[in-house]
């Protein structure tokens, strides 16, 4: 579900801006780097460990803003491709950054004590903290839903993902909205890998590996759409899960080959329109 | 020459061209006119095959083109132009119309032997009757917007086709510019014998030349035939003057 | 777009300075070796105990009167980038021997180097059999660590032992994981004939999620699991467990070689260590078995300025001491005269006396085993008891 | 105005590399110039069709098998082995391709994606075949034994030997690409990169010529993987990973995709820099990062969109 929030970031960039965000992955390992250094210094108990993930988001989120407003705000309007370029120099940067900050030794966050215990479901044992993230990522989701559908910046940034020429004519303010996209999109990236570092190791490498996995979900849900991603996610862990199940070997290979058969049966993706 | 037959086009429920017929006579001046988003463009995109209409039919020279792709129907005599100028941007005068030479004659596939001299005495034969010659070399993304228009006119004529397709041929050109071109295309039409079809905006442009005209309002025909007919005809048809 | 080219071309030249010329000639070593992820939590550490034995010798004069240089390169845990990193140290740094690489993927990739350039390699981490196998083995290629047989029979014996008889594997998929759990498997079924295998899941080297794969595994209500996920994946892999709740349904029936249990895994854990679990490690600092055990935990502790130093070291400590040992007695560097000299070649290494066997240029080392509890004087897991299990017996 | 024969120049250079460099030079030379093979002929997908293409590794990959896999296992001799790496590489183009041409521009560039790492995820996990994980190690030069008995080059290691049969296979493929983009074929690509819409009312089958310039850079990617899986000294699945796809898009970029040279310079600069800076420190992907960022607003659109700039200020004020 995690995965969820990493590539629901994405596809809001995409969605608004129309450009792949390469440098997300590198958000999202930021965001468990962020997370453990405010681990070291706080600590996890007494619900602390909550302060700390959002702070770690807060941070990645701030991070994004900034980017976008100083420098990626100077690409609007030029070849996708030198766009494309820049966020995948920005990814190289600052994973080095991060390599320099934190060194190669992976970092380790404990789980926060409130959920150390696990539930026992038919047999099958689901920690608490899983259990937690499992019911977060519909929790956001449905937050995100109610935002995008309630509040005139969700209307506007559903319409900019529809139709950007109209919405500068109606007097929107186009730039600021470009970059709370980018804030928003890199809080949620930034949040994913917050509330991973419990359950996996935080280390330099990271975000190559997730930033192609949420490429898949983005890609089967539908680029810019936002159900589609909660469904692409949950497809994703499915297909890898069954997968293992039955042909170990392959589990990879029919993930991609999942993506390349949405690509060429919907190109938009199972919830996405077309792009015009 | 050209029939258009019933042709039907919705987007998302909305319907841009609706039951749409006409006939364009062989080596008439035909056009099309009608406010914006009457319908013209979509309909020029029906017949050349870019999208794919509902139901209708469209029919060259006897011959069923329905659905036929632009690739192949180009092939068939048709050549056209587009409203918002299409050419290519980076590639030297010479280069554009060259290309069409050589794809329409059909050696794209070459893929050894130098293209460079290839048709040139042809390209260069037609760049001097657009009265671009001598800026053959000049990357066409860098002319005037008059000039440009002119270049994708030669882009259709390279393909040496029957009936000319002109989306708005003159659109965005000063009164000068638009006066030498329609002079240009009425003279180079009447030199190749072509039958030409194009829409409009400019009416002293449309009524200056055409021998036939159609006129498309919301996706309807509402009147169709002779500058004369329509004239008389426009008025109680109700059809809004105040966009032409 | 002339003028570009040039431009470009000039500042390449530019930038092709030739390395400068080396006038003490101090004798090369260059040492592929994961510095990055989560192998660098094992690969780090041996290279620190490398440095450490150059320092030493230097120190007391170096070899043959000249100094040792060690050049070490991050090789990523990546066969292609520790191949080309080899071919680099060769060609650009004209190294004149190779110590290094850790993962059975780089390790037999590297050794083709080493043959091709005729450059004595030793391997001090690489257990694949594989990396020694007749149809591989050259005269240029050596091993001072452990074989996946080695260490898959003595997890065999351990856990024949244990009242169980539905045995569950889980490797990652490449030559390491494969072997040792080959080598486990066989060797449990000889001695123990009634064990069932009844599951074994191969993610992929590098996983992050295990997930899919433990849930997979569970279904199949295993009694014991025996796992060879290293490095810094083995904590990926054992929080993600325990977090379901693996470790007490197997009642601690586990084993995780690939070193699950040297300190620093255990203290990089800390309280999310699954304590009770068996493992293995190639040295620990609370042995002291002997006097130059103890003596060398001194050093290194002083040395990496950690009261708990690591155990990773002794494979780049002793992979140094074998070469330095056969420079010495082949009283050249030399490729092919180092090459001859380290055959038979025996050495008293702080774990105690290793050699290097004509057969197979296999050194006899074998690993710590026990099962891990907390110590009171410790802020970690650590073994307790802890055996250094000989590997003569099972090295054929 | 007199031409410098630029071309034959950079051969005849390129092949006395071996008898005036050092061994780490020629290491060097050959990886350029594979690398350039490969980038070229991403080019003539991104820089001449105008098809931005994340999978071109893939085609580098399965080149690099094939030629390893039939050396190697089969034990093929290189003349034969070497076309196959091209053959089975284009083969698999069509097959990508055919799906991938009926896509545009960002889902173009995904599918390739998918379909690369759909390669990769194969190579990484069919042991049997590809050796998975660890690869495939010791792919045997080719059988140079008649280059011993040439004057001149006579003296030289096998690994020079295969250098200068390098030199001369990239030279070949490079000048019959070369002869491909100055062809009307060529031209009838470029009418595509520029404008798909009017190219495809000029008569041109978009999609048949985008399947044609897919495949053909497939073979050539093949042929390039080909031969640097032997100058690799192994074939690895990292040769289909995406990150490879990446490197070679920005060498192509970083050259300047406008031009036939522009991606072999990339690949030079790139390689040499790479060098250099690894020496200095361990950071390399934060300098090309910052290197790539600077390019980007320093001049936009890569060294090759400098003079591109220069053209349309001076363009603009016309237009006015």
């Amino acid at each position: 579900m995690f995965l969820f929030l990493i590539a629901a970031g994405l596809s809001l960039i995409f969605g608004v801006l129309r450009v792949l965000n390469f440098a997300h992955g590198t958000f999202y390992m930021l965001g468990a780097y962020a997370t453990y250094q405010l681990v070291q210094w706080m600590g996890v108990s007494g619900g602390r460990f909550w302060l700390t993930a959002l702070g770690g988001a807060l941070v990645v989120a701030a991070l994004g803003g900034l980017i976008e407003r100083f420098l990626f705000r100077r690409l609007y309007g030029k070849d996708e491709l030198y766009q494309l370029l820049f966020t995948y120099a920005l990814a190289l940067i600052l994973s080095d950054a991060a390599k320099m900050l934190w060194g190669t030794q992976q970092k380790s966050v404990s789980r926060p004590p409130e959920l150390t215990g696990a539930l026992h479901v038919f047999g099958a044992i689901i920690p608490h903290y899983n259990l937690f993230i499992i019911l977060l990522g519909p929790a956001i989701a449905l937050a995100f839903w109610v935002v995008l559908q309630r509040t005139r910046v969700g209307r506007y940034i559903r319409a900019a993902a529809l139709d950007r020429e109209t919405l500068g004519a109606l007097g929107v303010n186009v730039d600021a909205l470009y970059t709370w996209v980018f804030v928003l999109a890199s809080f949620l990236g930034g949040l994913g890998g917050a509330l991973i570092s419990p359950m996996r190791a935080t280390t330099p490498g990271m975000d190559t590996e997730v930033i192609v996995e949420a490429f898949v979900v983005v890609v089967i849900g539908g680029l810019g759409s936002f159900w589609g991603t909660f469904l692409g996610a949950l497809i994703y862990g499915q297909v890898l899960s069954f997968g293992i199940l039955f042909f170990p070997r392959f589990s990879i290979f029919a993930v991609f080959a999942l993506m390349a058969a949405v690509l060429i049966v919907r190109p938009w993706g199972l919830l996405g329109r077309p792009l015009r | 020459m050209l029939e258009v037959r019933d042709l039907t086009k919705s987007f998302d429920g909305f319907v841009a061209v609706s039951r749409v017929s006409f006939d364009v006579p062989k080596h008439s001046v035909s056009a099309i006119i009608g406010p914006n988003g009457a319908g013209k463009t979509t309909l020029f995109n029906l017949i050349t095959g870019h999208l794919r209409c509902d139901t209708g039919r469209v029919v060259l020279n006897g011959r069923d083109v329905t659905g036929v792709p632009p690739h192949d129907l180009c092939r068939m005599g048709v050549g056209r132009s587009f409203q918002r100028t299409n050419i290519f941007a980076k590639l030297t005068v010479y280069e554009n119309v060259q290309a069409a030479f050589v794809s329409h004659r059909g050696r794209g596939w070459n893929a050894f032997t130098p293209v460079r001299d290839l048709y040139r005495d042809e390209t260069l034969r037609l760049l001097e009757s657009l009265r671009l010659a001598d800026r053959a070399g000049e990357v066409a993304g860098f002319l005037s917007h008059g000039a440009q228009k002119q270049l994708e006119l030669g882009l259709a004529l390279a393909l040496e086709p029957d009936i000319l397709l002109l989306d708005e041929p003159t659109a965005g050109m000063s009164a000068s510019e638009t006066r030498e071109t329609i002079q240009l295309i009425d003279r180079l039409a009447r030199e190749r014998g072509l039958t030409l079809l194009f829409t409009e905006h400019d009416m002293e442009v449309v009524f200056s030349i055409a021998q036939k005209i159609t006129v498309l309002h919301q996706g309807r025909v509402i009147a169709d035939g002779s500058p004369a007919a329509v004239r008389a005809d426009g008025g109680h048809v109700g059809a809004p003057h105040d966009d032409w | 777009m002339h003028r570009r080219t040039l431009l470009v071309v000039l500042l390449a030249a530019a930038l092709l300075v030739p390395p400068a010329a080396d006038a003490q000639k101090p004798i090369k070593v260059g040492m592929p070796m994961p510095l990055s992820g989560p192998p660098a939590l094992f690969g780090e550490p041996a290279t620190k105990g490398a440095m450490m034995f150059v320092e030493e010798i230097n120190a007391r004069g170096g070899v043959l009167g000249r100094k040792l240089e060690l050049i070490t390169r991050d090789s990523k845990a990546d066969a292609n980038e520790a191949v080309r990193q080899a071919r680099e140290l060769i060609l650009k740094d004209n190294v004149d021997f190779l110590v290094g690489t850790l993962t059975s993927a780089e390790g037999p990739a590297v050794s083709v180097v080493a043959k091709e350039n005729k450059i004595v390699f030793i391997a001090p981490i690489p257990k694949t059999d594989q990396l020694t196998a007749p149809d591989k083995l050259h005269p240029y290629v050596f091993r001072v660590a452990s074989t996946t047989t080695i260490e898959g029979r003595s997890a065999a014996e351990i856990v024949a032992k244990w009242p169980v008889k539905r045995v569950a594997t889980m490797s990652f998929d490449y030559a390491y994981g494969q072997d040792v759990t080959k080598a486990f498997v066989e060797h449990l079924k000889k001695i123990k004939p009634s064990v069932e295998i009844v599951d074994q899941q191969w993610p992929k080297l590098g996983e992050q999620d295990y997930n899919p794969f433990i849930n997979a595994q569970m279904a199949k209500k295993p009694e014991a699991v025996f796992s060879s996920i290293w490095g810094g994946f083995f904590v990926t892999y054992s929080k993600q467990a325990r977090a379901v709740g693996m470790f007490d349904a197997l009642k601690y029936h586990f084993i995780g070689v690939g070193e699950a249990a040297t300190p620093e895994t255990a203290k990089s854990m800390g309280a999310d260590y699954p304590v009770g679990i068996w493992g293995n490690s190639y040295d620990a600092f609370y042995w002291g078995e002997t006097q130059a055990h103890r003596s060398y935990v001194a050093r290194l502790s002083r040395y990496l300025k950690d009261e708990y130093p690591s155990s990773w070291a002794i494979q780049g400590y002793i992979g140094m001491q074998f070469l330095a040992e056969a420079i010495k007695k082949a009283e050249s560097t030399d490729s092919d005269k180092v090459a001859k000299a380290l055959l038979g070649l025996t050495v008293e290494t702080p774990v105690g006396p290793l050699t290097i066997r004509e057969k197979d240029h296999q050194a006899n080392r074998g690993q710590l085993y026990g099962k891990t509890v907390m110590d009171p004087k410790y802020p970690f897991a650590i073994m307790k008891p802890v055996t250094y299990v000989d590997p003569t017996k099972f090295m054929d | 105005m007199r031409r410098v024969p630029w071309a034959p120049l950079v051969v005849v250079a390129a092949l006395l590399v071996p008898a005036v460099g050092s061994r780490f030079y020629t290491f060097l030379a050959n990886d350029v110039i594979i690398w350039a093979l490969f980038a070229t002929s991403l080019n003539l997908l991104v820089g001449y069709t105008g098809l931005v293409s994340f999978g071109h590794a893939a085609y580098f990959g399965i080149g690099a098998y094939t030629t390893g896999i039939l050396m190697k296992k089969l034990g093929v001799p290189f003349l034969l082995a070497f076309p196959a790496a091209g053959v089975l590489a284009g083969a698999f183009a069509l097959l990508f391709g055919l799906f991938c041409v009926r896509l545009t521009r960002i889902y173009f560039a995904m599918l390739t994606l998918a379909f690369a790492q759909i390669v990769w995820a194969i190579c990484f996990k069919w042991n049997e075949v590809t050796g998975g994980e660890q690869g495939m190690p010791e792919v045997p030069y080719p059988d140079l034994a008649w280059m011993g008995a040439l004057p001149l080059v006579r003296d030289l290691r096998t690994s020079d030997h295969f250098y200068l049969v390098t030199v001369v296979l990239v030279a070949l493929c490079l000048w019959i690409l070369h002869r491909v983009v100055r062809s009307p074929f060529g031209r009838m690509l470029t009418t595509i990169r520029e404008n798909a819409e009017r190219a495809e009312f000029i008569g041109v089958h978009v999609r048949r010529y985008e399947l044609a310039a897919f495949v053909l850079a497939g073979a050539f990617a093949g042929l390039a993987g080909g031969l640097f899986g032997i100058f690799n000294r192994g074939v690895f699945p990292d040769f289909a990973y995406w990150t490879k796809s990446s490197e070679v898009l920005i060498m192509t970029l970083l050259g300047g995709m406008g031009t036939f040279y522009g991606p072999s310079v990339g690949a030079l600069a790139l390689i040499l820099l790479n060098q250099q800076i690894v020496s200095y420190t361990e950071y390399w992907p934060f300098v090309l990062g910052t290197i790539l960022v600077v390019l980007l607003f320093g001049f936009p659109g890569g060294l090759g969109g400098a003079l591109e700039l220069l053209g349309r200020r001076l363009w603009r004020p016309r237009r006015a």
